[in-house]
């Protein structure tokens, strides 16, 4: 059967081919990973119009926009490093998408532990990403001064969008550490090899649910690009 | 793999009356798709209330729609006596600001957003596509309650300390959060709250809209072969999921402004003759981000409109819709043109006076594929065998009043006629032609068409028709005088109308309201309509209209659970094939395969 | 026979309507009739266009109505006729759209002699104020607004001192004397509209919007705020006079600078304190 | 939801993985560096524009399987962000022109 597929045109006249077709438009995409996919291009949607603001209202403010590499610094042993916390937590979070994207592999193979393992690791790496997050709001809240509507180094919207952006991935972030354990246990347990029904759809699912999760995680990490470079380069 | 597949596709070619290719479907793999697993409701509560059935979520959805809507109408009724009588004293002006607040966002959200999408798209897709359910018919069901949630929210506010927000509803700030405009506290979050839940709970709808045309679709059911009602409702669908981030970005902004004082969109200002702390934040940052969604969100409305017109017009006209392809790429060029024009509601907000050229342009460039869409409609009617059917009365309505709306919306968009026109008049009857009773015309329409197919009765045609006639022309007589309101320069939003030293339109302004009046009642007549023809109405032959679309094919009407019972029908052909040459039946439903009609000179797959 | 029929009254009543009753533009008083000329040749092609099409509908209802033994035609597509039809709308759309740029150049672009003049919205009413003898605006900070100083004027701006304030009276304009009038709120957002001028566009906090326009006729008109701005916004009139040349500078003369109102609130506040 | 479990096995070898990793370390290790070295202007910026769409192109390409994704998909995901990139060129000439109104009318930087 897939050798049938496999014989569809590429490129662009396998654009025009799957478009002029019937039954669907996406070939070899299953369901829930197509509506991931458009679920993603709304969010981006949300994210762009999030970063598209910030950048409006840095660029029309008259008031000095406070120094993100300063702000950001963190005192390791008696030094100033700009970003450090910052550059740690983009490490993890990279981290976390290179297991993610191996566990995705494993469960193409239908390696159930392997894949339940890495799951697990990917997990971890979000929870420590939440968690430094959450040292850092702590620290630019209590030591720092910041607050969502006003700050001590200038355009008081760097605290608002800096709180709104982060806290929006933030919980991007920790939806999908729950997701990952849900994920974690199910394959564990074996779900996706039995077809075990699930608890509120009472639909069977497949290893395909990894690839799926892949790609929101993929994506938490591709959002955080952006954040990284427009929120603290910037 | 299931035989069901097994057909050898029959699929003659006649390039030269179709001017298209058949669509490569020989040789696509069969059972690419297999059958879709069934969700099975277990007991009453899952078969009627939490139910997962596509076709009972779209009733609760057209039901719920058309509840808020007569507030949302008892409301613009209210308003309109106000205007007119001011000396009955039946409102003062937070009030009023509070209801044309209410009146608009209902509307256009609660109202024909939901109803198009979540009732029409769920009615229909899966039946129209060849599909059993929607693809995720749990998400579904949960998105009709977050509607649900969204909207005890949104009347919620009736309640609360302080009333609803009377900001109008493009809630623009500063004054949507300050003092000086009413529910400025209390009622604008939760209106903001509201239209987050339902931006929320239409996009879990929205995936299982998009995902069940793109990818659920039965054999033979190419893209070029869905029904437009389908293509309107699809476009429209890929327009709110890319429109409603920005609301929901705006909303959630606003939010924290209204909230904890930050400031986004708040400048240094002062309010009620205190300074307020905000500083730095820009009030046109809002209206970029509102209008982004908003007029995708006029569209939104509009598309799925066109879509059923099609398929009403062609039926009832018993001729094929004239010019499908191009039918087809309006829809798709309109959505995607709508996503670079959205400052035209802005010309005169103080934007960068530059825009003014490039938003001009894009804008009136959406008037070619619009009017490609008004010609097939009027050349589809030509050399047709036309019955005036009810159905086809609210289409000829929809024609006449889309045509006017949009024509002066060429007005507005034409940047420096918009400079004297804006916030007058003049863009009320604009919208309300166009948003206001062109597209509810056309639900009209598609209730009487497709209301055998929900209950198995008829629709009492003489009420129906009576019911169409009030209804159209009152409603041209409501807002065509409106323009010439907006021509002489009394603003919108005005509490008291506005009495210009030039010319007094206090006469106008009582007929527009005795109008809306005998309109609004005249509903009446429909809803008793609907009532009694649920209990006991005509029973319904299958296939009334004797349309070729697939929803018509099931083997039961009503269709059943799962749709299509054994077997999932094969689609040979476009849904218009009507009055085809060398045929004696008149009309060739999708699913009747070339060697059933053996006579037919033409054949456009 | 009877849809069409009441679908012909419907379409040319329209027309009838717009013929028969008086309600129309008001007498423009500014430069700014190249915008009438625009929305009346628009006027002209999009009712032609609705007569046609319209019309047109009616003809196919009437004429093609249901027989029983008539047959619809079949006929899918018809390339030339649709090529035909967009490359016609293609034209009407560019023959409303070029005129249009080219006022909206004109409505952009404000000519170098032109007097500044701002005008100060609030909740709600309006209060205006001109540059004096050096033709310059000064300076205003939200922050600055006290009850001596209600436009927030920059104490330290040398521009602002001859600045003439127009606090809660009527704004004089003379004829025939291209004004730049800046728009700014203090509060929440307004518009600044008088329909005689045609043009308008809404005051921003927070940030500074203008147009420009020749007064071309003396008389008395009504302002109205076209941007819905809470409770008031329906109250929010003013007037605005266009005078001949003499009259204006009568009425200018009369007006105090921001410096001498500021010493005459002095006085006013010195000599509470002295009664102390 | 219950495909046919025949799926094709679409398997890459770890080694992809590993290795597209590694890049996107080194990328934002160079992006962070732009930062410490104090680089200014218009050369900070195409660095940091260059490293940010270089990590998101192996992100979607590599870890999310665009790069092995029929064109049908890939097209669909790509083309609506034509509109934010038009949303964005409006909101930059916007938010220069709120600037200069400011900066022209007001007192600024007390
Ligand atoms: C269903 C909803 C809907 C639709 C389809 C439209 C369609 C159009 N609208 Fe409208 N509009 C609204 C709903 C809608 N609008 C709403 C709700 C508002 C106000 C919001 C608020 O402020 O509260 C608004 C406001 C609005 C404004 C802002 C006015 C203002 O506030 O100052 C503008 C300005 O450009 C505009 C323009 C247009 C144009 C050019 C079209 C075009 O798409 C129309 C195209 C159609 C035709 C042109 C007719 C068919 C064409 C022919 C038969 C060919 C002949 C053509 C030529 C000769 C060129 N609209
Ligand atoms: C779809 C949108 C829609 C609809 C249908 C209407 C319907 C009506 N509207 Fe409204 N209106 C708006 C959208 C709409 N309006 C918007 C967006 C605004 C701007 C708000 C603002 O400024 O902030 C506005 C503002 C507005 C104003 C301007 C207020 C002002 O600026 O001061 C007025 C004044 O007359 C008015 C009047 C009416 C009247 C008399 C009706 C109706 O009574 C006309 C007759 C309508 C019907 C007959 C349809 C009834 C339909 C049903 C009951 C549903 C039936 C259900 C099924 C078929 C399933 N409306
Ligand atoms: Cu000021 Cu409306
Ligand atoms: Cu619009």
């Amino acid at each position: 059967m897939d050798h049938v597929t496999d014989k569809l045109p590429k490129g662009l006249s396998g654009l025009t081919h799957d478009l002029g077709s019937d039954q669907t438009a996406f070939k070899k995409v299953p369901w829930g990973k197509a509506m991931m996919w458009i679920f993603l291009l709304s969010d981006t949607f949300i994210f762009s119009c999030f970063l598209i603001s910030l950048m409006t209202a840095r660029a029309s403010t008259t008031v000095e926009w406070p120094n993100a590499s300063e702000v950001f610094g963190l005192n390791f042993f008696g030094v100033e490093v700009p970003l450090l916390l910052i550059a740690i937590m983009t490490f993890v979070l990279i981290t976390s998408s290179g297991t993610m994207a191996i566990a995705v592999k494993f469960g193409y193979e239908k390696k159930r532990k392997l894949c339940a393992w890495f799951l697990l690791l990917t997990a971890i790496g979000g929870l420590t990403f939440v968690g430094m997050q959450a040292f850092e709001w702590t620290k630019l809240i209590f030591h720092e001064g910041i607050r969502p509507w006003s700050n001590p180094f200038g355009a008081a919207q760097f605290g608002s969008f800096f709180f709104m952006v982060t806290g929006f991935h933030g919980t991007h972030v920790s939806i999908g550490v729950i997701f990952l354990f849900i994920m974690a246990r199910k394959t564990w347990r074996g779900d996706f090899d039995t077809a075990r029904r699930g608890y509120f759809t009472s639909m069977k699912s497949n290893y395909e649910a990894i690839e799926i999760m892949g790609l929101y995680w993929h994506f938490v990490d591709l959002v955080w690009v952006f954040i990284f470079a427009f929120f603290y380069l910037w | 793999m299931p035989d069901e597949f097994g057909y050898k596709i029959e699929a003659k070619v006649d390039m030269a009356a179709s001017g298209t290719s058949v669509p490569p479907i020989d040789y696509v793999p069969v059972a690419e798709r297999p059958e879709q697993e069934l969700y099975h409701s277990k007991s009453w509560w899952t078969t009627y209330v939490f139910s997962q059935d596509a076709k009972y979520i779209g009733i609760q959805y057209t039901c719920v729609a058309t509840a808020i809507a007569l507030v949302g109408l008892t409301l613009s009724l209210l308003m309109r006596i106000q205007l007119a009588f001011p000396n009955l004293s039946l409102l003062d002006a937070s009030v009023y600001y509070q209801f044309i607040t209410m009146h608009g966002m209902i509307m256009v959200v609660f109202f024909l957003t939901a109803l198009f999408l979540g009732g029409f798209g769920n009615l229909l897709i899966p039946l129209m596509c060849g599909a059993r359910d929607m693809v995720f018919p749990y998400v579904n069901m949960l998105s009709f309650w977050v509607f649900v949630l969204a909207v005890l929210v949104l009347v919620a506010s009736f309640f609360v300390p302080g009333g609803p927000t009377g900001a109008g509803w493009t809630l623009y700030p500063p004054q949507a959060i300050t003092a000086g405009t009413p529910g400025n506290l209390w009622g604008i979050v939760l209106m903001l709250v509201s239209l987050v839940l339902f931006v929320v709970g239409f996009t879990m709808g929205g995936l299982n809209y998009v995902i069940t045309v793109l990818q659920a679709r039965t054999r033979g059911m190419t893209l070029m072969r869905l029904p437009l009602s389908i293509w309107g409702i699809f476009v429209a669908t890929i327009l709110a999921l890319l429109a409603f981030p920005a609301l929901l970005v705006g909303g959630i902004m606003l939010l924290l402004d209204a909230v904890f004082g930050t400031s986004f969109f708040m400048p240094a200002s002062v309010s009620m003759g205190e300074l307020l702390q905000t500083e730095g934040g820009s009030p046109i940052l809002f209206q970029h981000l509102f209008w982004f969604f908003g007029h995708p969100e006029v569209y939104i409305v509009a598309l799925p409109a066109f879509g059923i017109v099609s398929d009403l017009i062609s039926v009832h006209a018993r001729k094929n819709i004239f010019g499908y392809r191009m039918m087809v790429w309006a829809l798709v060029i309109i959505g995607a043109l709508s996503f670079i024009v959205w400052a035209h509601h802005m010309y005169v907000a103080g934007m960068n006076p530059w825009f003014g050229y490039f938003f001009a342009t894009t804008t009136l460039i959406i008037a070619v594929p619009t009017a490609i869409k008004v010609y097939n409609w009027v050349l589809t009617l030509w050399r047709g065998n036309i019955h005036l059917t009810v159905p086809m009365l609210f289409t000829l309505g929809f024609i006449i009043t889309f045509l006017n709306g949009g024509l002066t919306g060429l007005f507005l968009g034409n940047v420096v006629i918009d400079v004297p026109l804006s916030d007058t008049y003049f863009v009320v009857a604009h919208f309300h032609m166009v948003m206001g009773i062109a597209p509810v015309l056309v639900v009209f329409g598609a209730v009487y068409h497709w209301f055998p197919l929900v209950t198995g009765r008829m629709l009492d045609q003489g009420l129906g028709k009576l019911h169409f006639w009030i209804t159209f022309v009152g409603a041209y007589m409501i807002y065509t005088p409106m323009y010439y309101q907006g021509f002489l320069g009394v603003p919108r939003r005005y509490f008291e109308m506005y009495e210009s030293s030039y010319i007094s339109t206090v006469g106008l302004n009582v007929f527009i309201t005795l109008s809306a009046l005998v309109v609004g009642l005249a509903q009446i007549i429909f809803f008793y309509n609907v009532i009694r023809s649920v209990l006991k109405g005509e029973k319904a032959e299958k296939n009334p209209w004797k349309a070729n679309s697939l929803e018509w094919q099931t083997p039961k009407m009503p269709p059943e659970h799962g749709n299509w019972g054994e077997k999932l029908p094969v689609v040979y052909r476009w849904p218009y094939d009507f009055s085809v040459p060398g045929v004696d039946k008149e009309h060739i439903p999708q699913n009747v395969s070339p060697s059933e009609v053996a006579g037919a000179k033409v054949e456009k797959t | 026979m009877f849809v069409a029929f009441i679908l012909f009254l419907v379409v040319v009543g329209t027309l009838v309507f717009h013929f028969w009753s008086p309600y129309w533009l008001t007498p423009v008083a500014s430069n700014w009739g190249s915008m009438d000329q625009t929305l009346i040749l628009t006027f002209w092609v999009t009712g032609a266009v609705f007569m046609a099409v319209g019309l047109f509908m009616v003809y196919c209802v009437w004429r093609y109505r249901y027989q029983k033994d008539r047959k619809a035609e079949y006929k899918p597509e018809d390339k030339k006729l649709e090529f035909r039809l967009t490359l016609l709308t293609a034209i009407g759309v560019v023959a409303l759209l070029a005129p249009g740029l080219i006022v909206w150049k004109d409505f952009v672009t404000v000519p170098k002699n032109a007097v500044e003049v701002e005008v100060v919205g609030y909740q709600w009413g309006w209060n205006y104020r001109l540059p004096g003898e050096d033709g310059i605006l000064g300076k205003t900070d939200i922050k600055n607004i006290s009850d001596n100083n209600p436009y927030g004027l920059d104490l330290n701006d040398s521009n602002s001192k001859d600045d003439i304030m127009v606090q809660d009276a009527d704004l004089h304009l003379q004829i025939d004397k291209p004004v730049k009038l800046l728009l700014r709120s203090i509060d929440a957002l307004h518009n600044f509209y008088v329909p005689e001028f045609r043009a308008k566009m809404d005051m921003v906090p927070g940030m500074i919007t203008f147009y420009w326009l020749t007064p071309t006729k003396t008389g008395e008109y009504e302002i109205l705020c076209a941007e819905l701005c809470g409770t008031g916004h329906y109250a929010m009139l003013g007037t605005v006079l266009v005078e001949e040349e003499r009259d204006y500078s009568n009425w200018l003369a009369q007006q105090i600078t921001f410096e001498n109102a500021l010493a005459q609130n002095r006085t006013i506040l010195q000599l509470a304190e002295n009664k102390k | 939801m219950a495909q046919e479990n025949k799926q094709e096995v679409t398997t890459h070898k770890i080694g992809v993985y590993l290795w597209i990793w590694g890049l996107l370390f080194v990328f934002s290790f160079f992006s962070y560096m732009v930062d410490y070295l104090n680089f200014e202007g218009l050369l900070r910026w195409a660095l940091i524009l260059l490293f940010m769409f270089a990590k998101a192109a192996l992100i979607m390409a590599i870890f999310m399987h665009l790069f092995w994704e029929r064109w049908t998909i890939v097209n669909v995901l790509l083309w609506p962000m034509s509109f934010i990139l038009v949303f964005i060129g409006i909101m930059v000439a916007e938010s220069e022109y709120t600037f200069f109104t400011r900066l022209f009318y007001f007192v600024v930087g007390t």
